[in-house]
């Protein structure tokens, strides 16, 4: 048997190096009529708010080649509830939790992070500097290195749990930020989020998505995610969780090979539910093929 | 609970100028499938990502069967397929009509692609007293057979077959002279399932309503298929049409 | 018959707003044997230097998914190969010759752009701030606002003839780019050059483009270019030319109703070469539905 | 002069484990055909976007023929393919094998997909003296049929069927025994090509090979499609398979 565990930190190791990306899989219990849940390593939840949040109105999504624009704004069940009613499932998970977190303001962000620090289901976090479609907060903060640094350094004071920063792609150098992130004594950058993306209805000239511009995610993404892990990966040393159009095994092992010591499935999910099944098997007989005992020798080894 | 199956194509066949009909090898979805609900149906290598909702439109033993609209690149591909082929599909999804003993006479309409769910009504309430209004714009349009020819009424928009005008303003024709207790079943263009809406209000009938709006995953995973819904107390809410929908209630939904 | 032409300025009109996008039309002259190629109301030739450039090393280019990355490196015949072999091609041609221009540094581009100014057949200047490909010059100009402005000043006066700014989508905000184009008194931006994108071959480790990072494009791109229009649209009085992902006439009635006045159709040649055919046909028969008489009314007539 | 032609299937056939055989009804690039030139064949709908470059294995009377392995997504798309539906494809293009009179052998060579310019050949060589080296992994690979059988010499890495070794190998083996002038036009894989343009170095053969790059419009247009190559004087040059090619003197070729 090959070895498919990861480490983040020492505070994370993962079973293996397939998480689900916030906001594509609800929170883990809608697919369990089919997929064993449990061969993801790490699933990370829908980003969190502290009140519920309705999210945007319709039209939320819509498809364009080879990926999909969304717009959900960040509908989620707020921090309360997700404490009672999630906690029973993700006892059961044999994987690790981390929760995504996304504030209006700073002080949303902390006293989510203090609250969850004591949850002892909640194993990381990953913070979400980088969402699209979120008006107040949101992208304002996952832009500017000192603006972002600002937000996410007293983080590290409020928890000892692995703590992640997620990342947009739609700066001109994401290498700055990753340092940001590496100097605010972070545990790991998780990239990418959502591009920008627009469409517009031909016939009824109105946008395809309800704040008009909205987060292009999908296969389409993938060279964009990639190109962003290699410039970053020269940029940092903690680890990156690669995210953006990983579809199957072979997209898994790129990733692995960019940089990324994990990643996150996302969009799959929609046009795929069984991807996670097949990715498995793939790893394992790619590892077998080349005569490799651990995924772990993959990490960074693309000849670049 | 839902199934993800490998389906064997048993028939893929036109009905009409841009409709056809597929029926799936399908005993895991067909055999716990209410009408009303839906499926999603994979693509492979294509460019456009999304798998597409279809209504069930019919079980017979372990066949599935569905009536689908060539409208766009996904329904090109389905009128390809061959029986003997292979296709993922996923469900059954969604909530379903709700059939209630009371009910005198169940009347189910339907537009368009419409119609599937409303076969499947016609099929479950086989024993009971329905009427089927089905609309289209003419006489080139797919209008399903049902068992007791009496039952269908269609209307068409330019008068070629069937009463002239649209379905809505046919049903107000023959209200009158329906039984009650009645319940509206429908699953039709917007516009059309607006006009029901406010037709049950006005006459105090129960109107249950099929909506589509465009899905991502079809099962809760990506909350892009939100419509606009009131709650109880009439305050805005947004639902998601895969799992709170397909069919609501005509004074849940918020038409804007 | 509805008008299919647009202004791009007093000093270009195109007959109609079609363009091919540099890099991916050869010359024009591939393909005229089965597509008559005065259907464009205008060419955009392949990016010139001064000196011939045989470019990059294989691989050159890789696919993914619903798009392409390339990293041709500008390979060009140079400027005087190009004033002698191509005068008759587009001496002949019916529409609207822009040439496109990267130097290495500034004065490269000033000198090509001094000899052309006086060359009749030659219409107007596409100038490439953005392309990811080439170490020295390219992509450095066009994402420091400043550093941009500095180099294409003086431009203006060099020459009365169109002068247009192609820019890149990898800056995290398009809008203060073309707010510059627009001080520096140029007639138009053009957009989007092509994004950052990469992709590793598992088997072998290597990059699959030989400068490791090259240029997406293709439709995958579509909705980013729609969004980086409608940014740059709210900032600047010019117009743009919108280019990216562009495959069929609805796109091009998209990227109209987004503020763009023209558009140049890139990678679709490769894997549609009619394109141009059925677009034009699509343009007329959507005009005609609309109940419109010229495509200028739809030019930034979305309802954002 | 290229052709875009909207081509109907004639005939879609497996030929052997991966390998299919592809008609289609194309007089306007048949007509023009040279063994050594390709086409590309164009999808719909699809997550790759590129079209896909065959060699023309065949040309008779209007028909069209490729012989094609399935190893990816669009090579089983096309094995979906059924006659009667219609493709797109652009042809001939590329530049061809040279043919000159003085020669009095020559030596095709083929492996794997690389065998199908070589049929080209033999059926344009047929009156002529040739000699068809068609190499495989094992016995299950397809080797095509040529009218004369001693012509064909086959040569298997697993020595299944044939001379046991590569086809460079075999060749070495029977070189001694061919009459002379001889040219060597080959197509395979790149250490196989690469074999050969050194063996014909040593033993001052001219040898013709046909080379693959990936490539996105197969026409000139992306420059896409470089190969290394060398100029008369021997500096580094790069070329376009799909407009310099994609046959290549073995001399040109940097194999790096
Ligand atoms: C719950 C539900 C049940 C449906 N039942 C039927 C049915 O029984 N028979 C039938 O013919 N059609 C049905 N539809 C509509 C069907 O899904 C679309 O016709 C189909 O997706 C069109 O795909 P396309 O690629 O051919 O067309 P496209 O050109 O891609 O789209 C044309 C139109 O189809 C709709 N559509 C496209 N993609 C989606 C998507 N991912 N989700 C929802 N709608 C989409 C949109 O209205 C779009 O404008 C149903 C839709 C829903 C939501
Ligand atoms: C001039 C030329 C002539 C060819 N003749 C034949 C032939 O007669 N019979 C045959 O079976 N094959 C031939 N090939 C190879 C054929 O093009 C590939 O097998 C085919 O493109 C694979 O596509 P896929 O989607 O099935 O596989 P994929 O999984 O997409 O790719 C598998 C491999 O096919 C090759 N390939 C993929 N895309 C391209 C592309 N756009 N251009 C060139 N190569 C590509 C690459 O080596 C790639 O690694 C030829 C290639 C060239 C360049
Ligand atoms: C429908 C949808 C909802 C998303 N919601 C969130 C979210 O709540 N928080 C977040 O950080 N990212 C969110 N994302 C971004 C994804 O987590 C991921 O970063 C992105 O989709 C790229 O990966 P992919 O191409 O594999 O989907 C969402 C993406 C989609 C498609
Ligand atoms: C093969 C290739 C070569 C290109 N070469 C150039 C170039 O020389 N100069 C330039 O400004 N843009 C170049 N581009 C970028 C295109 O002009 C265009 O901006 C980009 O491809 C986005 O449009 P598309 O998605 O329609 O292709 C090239 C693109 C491709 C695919
Ligand atoms: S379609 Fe994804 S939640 Fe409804
Ligand atoms: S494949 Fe485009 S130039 Fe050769």
């Amino acid at each position: 048997m090959v070895d498919l565990s990861v480490e983040l930190s020492e505070k994370l190791l993962l079973k293996n190096p397939l998480m689900t990306a916030s906001g594509t899989f609800g929170y883990g219990d809608e697919v369990t009529d089919f997929v064993d849940t449990n061969l993801y390593g790490g699933i990370v939840s829908k980003s969190l708010s502290l009140n519920p949040r309705v999210g945007n109105p319709p039209p939320r999504i819509v498809e364009t080649p080879g990926g999909m624009i969304n717009s959900i704004g960040l509908a989620n069940i707020g921090l309360d509830r997700f404490l009672e009613e999630k906690e029973e499932y993700f006892h059961n998970f044999e994987g690790q939790l981390i929760v995504n977190i996304a504030g209006q303001e700073d002080d949303e962000f902390y006293t989510i992070l203090k609250r969850l620090d004591r949850v002892n289901w909640v194993r990381g976090f990953e913070i979400n500097v980088s969402c699209p479609n979120v008006k107040k907060g949101g992208i304002q903060f996952g832009t500017d290195p000192d603006f972002m640094f600002k937000l996410i350094a007293p983080m590290r004071d409020l928890t000892d749990k692995f703590l992640m920063i997620k990342l947009s792609p739609n700066v001109t150098d994401i290498a700055k930020m990753a340092v940001k992130v590496q100097e605010a004594k972070c545990d790991a950058v998780s990239m990418i989020n959502t591009l920008y993306g627009a469409a517009i209805d031909i016939y009824t000239r109105k946008p395809k998505i309800n704040t008009v511009i909205g987060g292009l995610s999908g296969p389409a993404v993938k060279p964009v995610a990639l190109a962003n892990i290699i410039k970053a990966r020269k940029a940092i040393d903690i680890p990156i969780v690669g995210i953006g159009g990983i579809t199957n095994g072979d997209d898994v092992i790129e990733f692995l090979l960019a940089g990324a010591s994990a990643v996150q499935l996302g969009t799959v999910h929609f046009f795929d539910p069984l991807a996670v099944v097949k990715i498995h098997q793939f790893l394992q007989q790619y590892l077998e093929s080349q005569n490799l005992n651990t995924i772990k020798e993959l990490i960074g080894k693309a000849l670049i | 609970m839902k199934k993800l199956c490998q389906s064997k194509i048993l028939k893929n066949e036109q009905l009409a100028d841009q409709y056809w009909k597929l029926v799936f090898d399908c005993p895991e979805i067909a055999n716990e499938a209410l009408p009303g609900q839906f499926i999603e149906v994979y693509f492979d290598h294509s460019l456009k990502i999304f798998p597409r909702p279809f209504s069930i439109a019919k079980v017979e033993h372990d066949a599935l069967e569905l009536i689908y609209k060539v409208i766009g690149s996904q329904t090109e591909i389905m009128a390809s397929w061959k029986p003997g082929e292979t296709v993922q599909i996923l469900g059954p999804l969604g909530n379903f009509f709700v059939i209630s003993d009371d009910t005198k006479t169940h009347i189910l309409v339907g537009g368009g692609v419409g119609l599937a769910p409303m076969v499947f009504m016609s099929e479950v309430l086989k024993e009971k007293n329905f009427l089927f209004f089905c609309g289209g714009r003419n006489g080139r349009e797919y209008f399903p057979e049902v068992h007791d020819p009496v039952r269908r009424i269609i209307s068409t928009d330019d008068g070629s077959v069937g009463f002239h005008g649209n379905v809505v303003q046919c049903l107000e024709k023959e209200i009158a002279a329906i039984e009650t207790p009645v319940v509206i079943y429908a699953c039709g263009p917007e516009k059309m399932c607006e006009a029901l809406k406010y037709f049950g209000e006005k006459h105090n009938i129960p109107v249950q309503i099929s909506m589509e709006t465009i899905m991502a995953c079809g099962m809760g995973l990506c909350q892009g298929c939100a419509l606009k819904t009131y709650d109880e107390n009439g305050n805005d809410k947004i639902s998601l049409v895969c799992k709170d929908g397909p069919i609501f209630k005509g004074e849940e939904i918020n038409f804007g």
